[in-house]
């Protein structure tokens, strides 16, 4: 597909914006046009985030998404409020861990991932959102897994560069 | 019999963990394992006979997640 | 069994968006108890500005007013001259009255208005993520001062109780902290004394309330109790400065 | 006969607000206007009612939304810098619909400018420097009677559309001198008018309610755009309901100029000089500045060549007028500026020169 | 291929303003361009420049005024409520000639709105709120490269035309991350640069010269009215020299939308989802709001049933819209308010109501 | 013979359209004569409010920047980053520093700019026809207290100097007249070191100047000096409140 | 003739504007339309002020006058501004013990007086004003003396009401 | 011979008489006929010969009027 357009939710602390991003400067280094597009409350904490990220082939007009080729929500919030914008075939990632409810649509593709689960087996709470993005960028083909690996190695330098095989680890955790 | 009680309304709870620190006789904790549905995991007592109703805890929380009851006679009344 | 504390009914039952641990919460809540044990609820107007107490009007129950950034004690002003028999309160933070609202705080204590001011002092900007407040101690990181605040380029953090008790329409004025219950017992008295000044018509009030903000300061909230107390009442003592003899 | 008087404009303007039930005037001097700020200082607490001297025009305006949110009839007036520093405020008072009465007498600028009349603040009271969407209701009187008419006329219409109006006049208005017959004073609001008439105004729950709120924030998208619309729809009602002109020969006219405020009575004497020499003019008089009553330029003939646009600015009604024109005409500006007034022979020379012809 | 950065907005503006050469910039925090107070804070210092976390925004304004004046390249921010309480400043800043570059990450009002995006500022920045005959420069780009690329040519025409430049931008392209291209650094102005390219700039006689006055006071009506027409020919020159705009399948079109800044792209995505119904839809997109292009609306085709002005307000631009169409096309809004951003098939559905065409 | 009082070429020669006897005319004088005896005025910028002294750009012979009412202190922290190593001073009425301008002199003196402020403490609002201004004195009479200042209305008369003495970064404060040669010369004294204070870099210096306005007074200037003698310097001290002690 | 526009000019503090709101409560008082207009500089005092009077039978549109039925100068600035509005074989008055020029007009009639000398002759300084006003209202009819007299009547109350006769006889004195 | 003299500028005179009244032997008074351009009548010395040149109306005088010299020797120092 030429066009990517995600929406990732949550609340606050999730580390939503963060995978967005990646998956954004991944598709940079791919060489291809991509826009990253957050939107928050006024309060702090514990407010929804929710961040929108397209990777295109050709330029890209508008930065918003109202069907999106994926969705992934990391809270039950998000799970009302994006659920209906996947488009008809899309996928719609859930982090089974916080989301118990189940979605109401039935012609979209449903990755359910328990990430923070995943994220205590790996003995790092923190994580989980490296699990959800490994399990989006294989399901969707967004850009290449070696791309974000590029990423994290640029993101994770001085200090952090110690967590960086814990994080990559966490890319292919969703599949065990 | 306790001196004290302390009822948490959990929901309202955001897990800061002010009571737990004020509290003389350290008798509260994070719940281990509930979440609330705002996803924190609440203040409880453990071990609520110890409690002595001083009010600390009601006092500090920033939420108005507590209410603290004391027997009605005797024992020295800490809260003004 | 007796209820020994209990959520006042001054606030309403709406659960706050309040950071975990944010001491706004408390601050919030001894005001309103005070209203409510005086019983003066129903005739109390409060002004909360700008910040992340814009929301007061969401917890507290009395007829709340929204103010812009820093304009609080003027719009206080204009509802005390109409609603004279009313109790009228600002409740500001420190970017909004000590750094934007300078001008309407300073005039409304040199005019003597007759309203109470509770200043929430956190030494940063937290409603807008952390920047530098005029509070914040030196040495303190924030977004933006990322080496610590510096004497040279932005000056030693101002005192804004010892300013204003240098005014003579200011009557009342008292620095207190919530990080402890003590304090908080405290701080419940200040705000009792400060009310019955206004009740009494005696002249302008001002209350400053040392305060955390555990998400700007990067702390969590029990350590941002210890922080403000090792750091903030170092620098900002508490204590009274200012009560007219008519209170006790 | 109703009983003349001469009367300063200004002072006639601060009597007609009190006369209006105005018992809150919170001001800052500045010139051309002080004789408000001053009449108001020794004639206000005398009915019972409230002066404060702000600290700033920022703090005035701030008062003001105290004032009134408190249930007060407020009025408040300064001069273009002053005007400016009050925009934070506008957009408040829109937002949460406060009713309240604002009079600027305006002089020239930019920056210091001068104590001199100007028409220069036209942008600024019309499309205003506050965020976001909102209006001022805008009337901009010529004459002193009209403006003292107009006062009680402002704070119904504030009242009706809890909106705040303002009256924008120049400094020639506020600093003459003409007779004047003042209106019949209206008793202020009582204590119970106020929460009769206001309900939503802060005067404590006494028990009986649940608290006011007056705010502009709604957490949510949805709500907060639902409130917008809401004050859509007053704006669009007052599109329909407030348009207020004066026209003048119209009929079989060659050229028509628009000009409001005092600009307006200097443009009628250039009209006579022109029909004696045998140029029909006509004359559109906007009174209301916002909403601007763009229907009126519809009935301007096809007769005409020229439209001229008579301001003591650079052109900034000129915008509105070519709104109102739709293309139709040529549409040209007369103006002086610095706080010069312009004469009826300038206004006349100008409309020669549009027109092509030679005096 | 030249270097590509993935950057935020906001600090890409900041840094684009440093490459420009800013070395001053004074800030009060507003979101939602927080980011460009908090980049300046850290990096200005390194360039051997200053930052000041003003008071307020007043204040900041003011600050901006000073440095200017004594010749410093200076670049401030803020966001709607903070440029309301910057218009007097805006005005002084016109009067006296002081270039500088403002950009407003504009939000959603009135009053204290919202922190999300939003474009009821386009009066504020296009007639503003400051007293007197003056104008700002505006440029609304689209996208983060334009904006770093217009920064750049920003600084140029506020020094050229010694006048504020403002660029307009909503928290959408604040916020948003893109791919973007800087711009070399350019050295910032020496000591010795300054007095030479800005002779007028404070920087102290050193007994060499008559001492240089920044003022907009004259007390003869008629040398102000000389400075104030002076600003006028220079507003004339650039009503000549700045429009500019991008246009796009005018040719042959059945409706044109008219929109700026992120809106005009998501407005590209309506006109696509149109041209797939078999309807075909023309783009105006002014770059420059002050000047406004009114000449490009020429172009539109008579084919045009209606002209569309695409807003995140309760339209203000539609009045330059409607200036521009002199009455050719019927002009109607397609917008959302609230912090809320419109959509593509919004917009288009809008069209088809105008078209008055069922999908 | 030797000149023992000649009029500074600091000033140009041009004729104030002061009122007759306003001693804003001495003020402007003795700044420019220190700066001129310490060859400063090639290297002096100085900003000038609204306000009477509007026009003392026409006099003074120095580098010269107008301000909005209020805003000197902002403008004179902008001209400072940008000329690091020149004088910049702000001369400030009481309307415009005491009361529109509040934030901008407090904050000013509370990051400790090092720049100088005169301020003209005339006790009234000159150039708009004599309103009060927060310095007026209780009692008096002006168009906006017909009947003389009241406290219960207004507060009593602030003392800027006394408050921007308590801000840390202002670090030299003075408070002098000028309705005598004796008092002229003490002013004098204090704008010398005040100048010296900047030249030094030790921060924020303050010079509050009690001065006349026979016009909004209603009294002749001589009549004029002797009213600020017997109202004004009994309210309003004058004296050193604070000088560093590298500055003698 | 049915319009009279006056202007009046001086300095500060000469009392120009006091007459001209003299003559305009008159002109009220008999029935007609009229209106003041001043005009100063920023200056409390010395700068130059100056106020334009309109008494007419119908409704006045402008306030302004730029052909003066009347002119009256009370010093030389005065004299250089507005000597040139008066309309031909219109009035000039000269206060002719400050202004020692001549004008430049000879279609205009001149009349010069004394004012200040003649007050000093009444023994008070301060009636200068009221002995042009006597002058201009005799020679131009703008209004009735009698008219003129009830407003001193109206304003000179309370304490000032013992300055009456004087300033009543100062109407007349520059006849003599 | 005068141990002092004062020079007047009349034309920047205002007339305010400050420099009369702090004059410590009253020689200054404003003249008595003379009018400057600006119609005020400006200050004059009456008793040249006693001026001490001690400055003082130089010192007080607001509109740079005046201008004061003193002999070279002698006579004790006034102005510092
Ligand atoms: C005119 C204006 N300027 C700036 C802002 C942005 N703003 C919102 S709240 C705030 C300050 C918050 O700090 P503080 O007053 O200390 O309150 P806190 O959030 O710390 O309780 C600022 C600068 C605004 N809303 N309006
Ligand atoms: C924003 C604004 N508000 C008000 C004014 C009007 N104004 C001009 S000067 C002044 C104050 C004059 O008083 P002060 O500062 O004490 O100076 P003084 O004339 O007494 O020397 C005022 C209010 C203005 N020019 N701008
Ligand atoms: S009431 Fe006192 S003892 Fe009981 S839980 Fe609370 S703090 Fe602990
Ligand atoms: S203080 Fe309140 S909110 Fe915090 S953990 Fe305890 S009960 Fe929960
Ligand atoms: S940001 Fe800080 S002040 Fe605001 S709610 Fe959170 S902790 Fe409290
Ligand atoms: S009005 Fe007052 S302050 Fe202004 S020049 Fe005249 S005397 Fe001086
Ligand atoms: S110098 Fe001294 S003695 Fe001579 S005139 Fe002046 S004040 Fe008098
Ligand atoms: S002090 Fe100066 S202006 Fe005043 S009277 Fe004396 S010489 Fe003239
Ligand atoms: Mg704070
Ligand atoms: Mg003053």
């Amino acid at each position: 597909m030429a066009v990517h357009k995600l929406i990732i939710a949550g609340f606050g602390g999730q580390g939503v914006m963060l995978i967005g991003q990646m998956i954004a400067y991944a598709g940079m280094l791919e060489g291809k046009e991509v826009t990253w597009m957050p939107a928050y409350g006024p309060e702090m904490r514990g407010g929804t985030a929710n961040c929108t990220v397209i990777v295109s082939d050709k330029k890209i007009s508008s930065p918003i998404v109202t069907e999106a080729t994926a969705v992934v929500v990391m809270n039950l919030p998000s799970l009302h409020k994006f659920e209906k914008l996947v488009k008809p075939g899309g996928l719609l990632f859930i982090n089974s861990s916080l989301v118990h409810e189940d979605t109401d649509r039935d012609d979209v593709e449903v990755c359910r991932i328990d990430a923070n689960e995943i994220a205590v087996r790996l003995q790092n709470d923190k994580v989980s959102n490296m699990v959800i993005l490994g399990a989006v960028v294989s399901k969707t083909g967004i850009v290449k897994m070696e791309s974000i690996e590029k990423v994290m190695e640029k993101l994770f330098t001085g200090n952090k560069s110690k967590t960086l095989p814990l994080n990559k680890k966490a890319l292919t955790a969703w599949e065990a | 019999m306790a001196k004290g009680m302390v009822v948490f309304d959990e929901e309202r709870c955001k897990g800061c963990e002010l009571c737990i620190s004020v509290c003389p006789i350290k008798i509260l904790s994070l719940h281990e394992t509930n979440l609330n549905s705002k996803g924190y995991r609440p203040a409880s007592v453990t071990d609520p006979q110890r409690c002595t109703g001083c009010g600390s805890c009601g006092m500090i929380c920033p939420d108005g997640a507590i209410s603290v009851y004391r027997e009605e006679q005797g024992g020295h009344q800490n809260e003004e | 069994m007796k209820a020994v504390f209990q959520y006042t009914k001054g606030m309403l039952s709406e659960e706050t968006t309040y950071c975990p641990g944010c001491t706004h919460g408390i601050a919030h809540r001894l005001i309103m108890e005070v209203l409510d044990e005086k019983e003066l609820l129903g005739r109390t107007i409060g002004v909360a500005p700008i910040g992340c107490s814009i929301l007061a009007h969401h917890y507290m129950n009395v007829d709340m007013c929204e103010s812009a950034h820093g304009r609080a004690p003027a719009i206080a002003t204009g509802i005390r001259r109409v609603q004279k028999d009313k109790i009228v309160f600002t409740y500001q933070g420190d970017g909004d009255l000590a750094s934007i609202g300078t001008a309407e705080i300073v005039q409304a204590a040199h005019r003597g208005e007759k309203f109470t001011t509770f200043f929430i002092n956190n030494a940063i900007y937290g409603m807008t993520g952390g920047q530098m407040a005029p509070t914040s101690l030196i040495g303190q990181k924030t977004t933006t001062s990322a080496e610590g605040r510096k004497q040279e380029s932005s000056g030693m953090p101002i005192r804004m109780a010892e300013l204003i008790a240098t005014l003579d329409g200011a009557v009342f004025v008292e620095r207190v902290s919530v990080d402890s219950p003590a304090n908080i017992r405290k701080a419940k008295k200040a705000v009792q004394k400060a009310i019955e000044v206004q009740e009494k018509r005696l002249g302008f009030g001002f209350v400053e309330i040392l305060s955390t903000c555990p998400t700007n300061w990067g702390l969590n909230p029990v350590k941002s109790l210890e922080w403000l107390r090792e750091n903030m009442i170092p620098y900002y003592p508490l204590g009274n400065l200012k009560c007219p003899g008519e209170v006790k | 006969m109703k009983n003349k008087v001469l009367m300063k404009g200004n002072e006639a303007f601060a009597e007609a607000a009190i006369r209006s039930g105005c018992r809150y005037y919170f001001g800052y001097p500045i010139t051309p206007q002080n004789e408000i700020t001053e009449y108001m200082s020794r004639e206000l607490e005398k009915h019972g009612g409230s002066f404060v001297q702000a600290e700033s025009e920022i703090a005035a305006i701030n008062m003001a939304y105290g004032g009134a949110a408190a249930g007060g009839k407020v009025f408040i007036s300064s001069s273009s810098p002053g005007i400016a520093l009050m925009q934070e405020g506008f957009s408040f008072l829109c937002s949460t619909e406060i009713p309240l009465v604002i009079l600027n007498v305006s002089r020239g600028g930019p920056g210091v400018g001068t104590i001199q009349p100007g028409q220069a603040d036209y942008y600024q009271a019309t499309r205003g420097g506050g965020n976001g969407d909102y209006h001022l209701f805008v009337f901009a009187p010529s004459s002193i009677q009209e403006a003292v008419d107009m006062m009680a006329k402002a704070f119904e219409i504030a009242e009706e559309y809890r909106n705040p109006v303002m009256i924008y006049v120049d400094g020639v208005l506020g600093q003459m001198m003409e007779p004047v017959v003042l209106t019949e004073p209206l008793p202020p609001f009582s204590g119970e008018e106020i929460v009769r008439i206001r309900p939503w105004a802060l005067t404590g729950t006494e028990g009986k309610r649940e608290h006011n709120v007056i705010k502009s924030l709604y957490l949510k998208p949805e709500e907060l755009e639902a409130r917008i619309m809401d004050m859509d729809q007053k704006y669009q009602r007052a599109r329909k309901e407030l348009p207020l002109y004066k026209t003048e020969g119209l009929e079989a006219a060659e050229v028509v100029f628009v000009a409001y405020g005092s600009t307006a009575r200097i443009t009628e004497e250039a009209v006579e000089l022109l029909a004696e020499e045998g140029i029909q003019a006509g004359l559109i008089r906007p009174v209301s500045l916002w909403p601007f009553p763009y229907d009126v330029f519809d009935q301007i003939p096809d007769t005409v060549k020229v439209v001229i646009s008579v301001e003591l600015s650079r052109g900034q009604m000129i915008d509105d007028v070519r709104i109102g024109c739709r293309g139709r005409f040529p549409v040209t500006l007369s103006s002086r500026v610095g706080g010069i007034l312009i004469t009826p022979p300038e206004i006349a020379a100008d409309a020669r020169k549009a027109l092509g012809v030679t005096a």
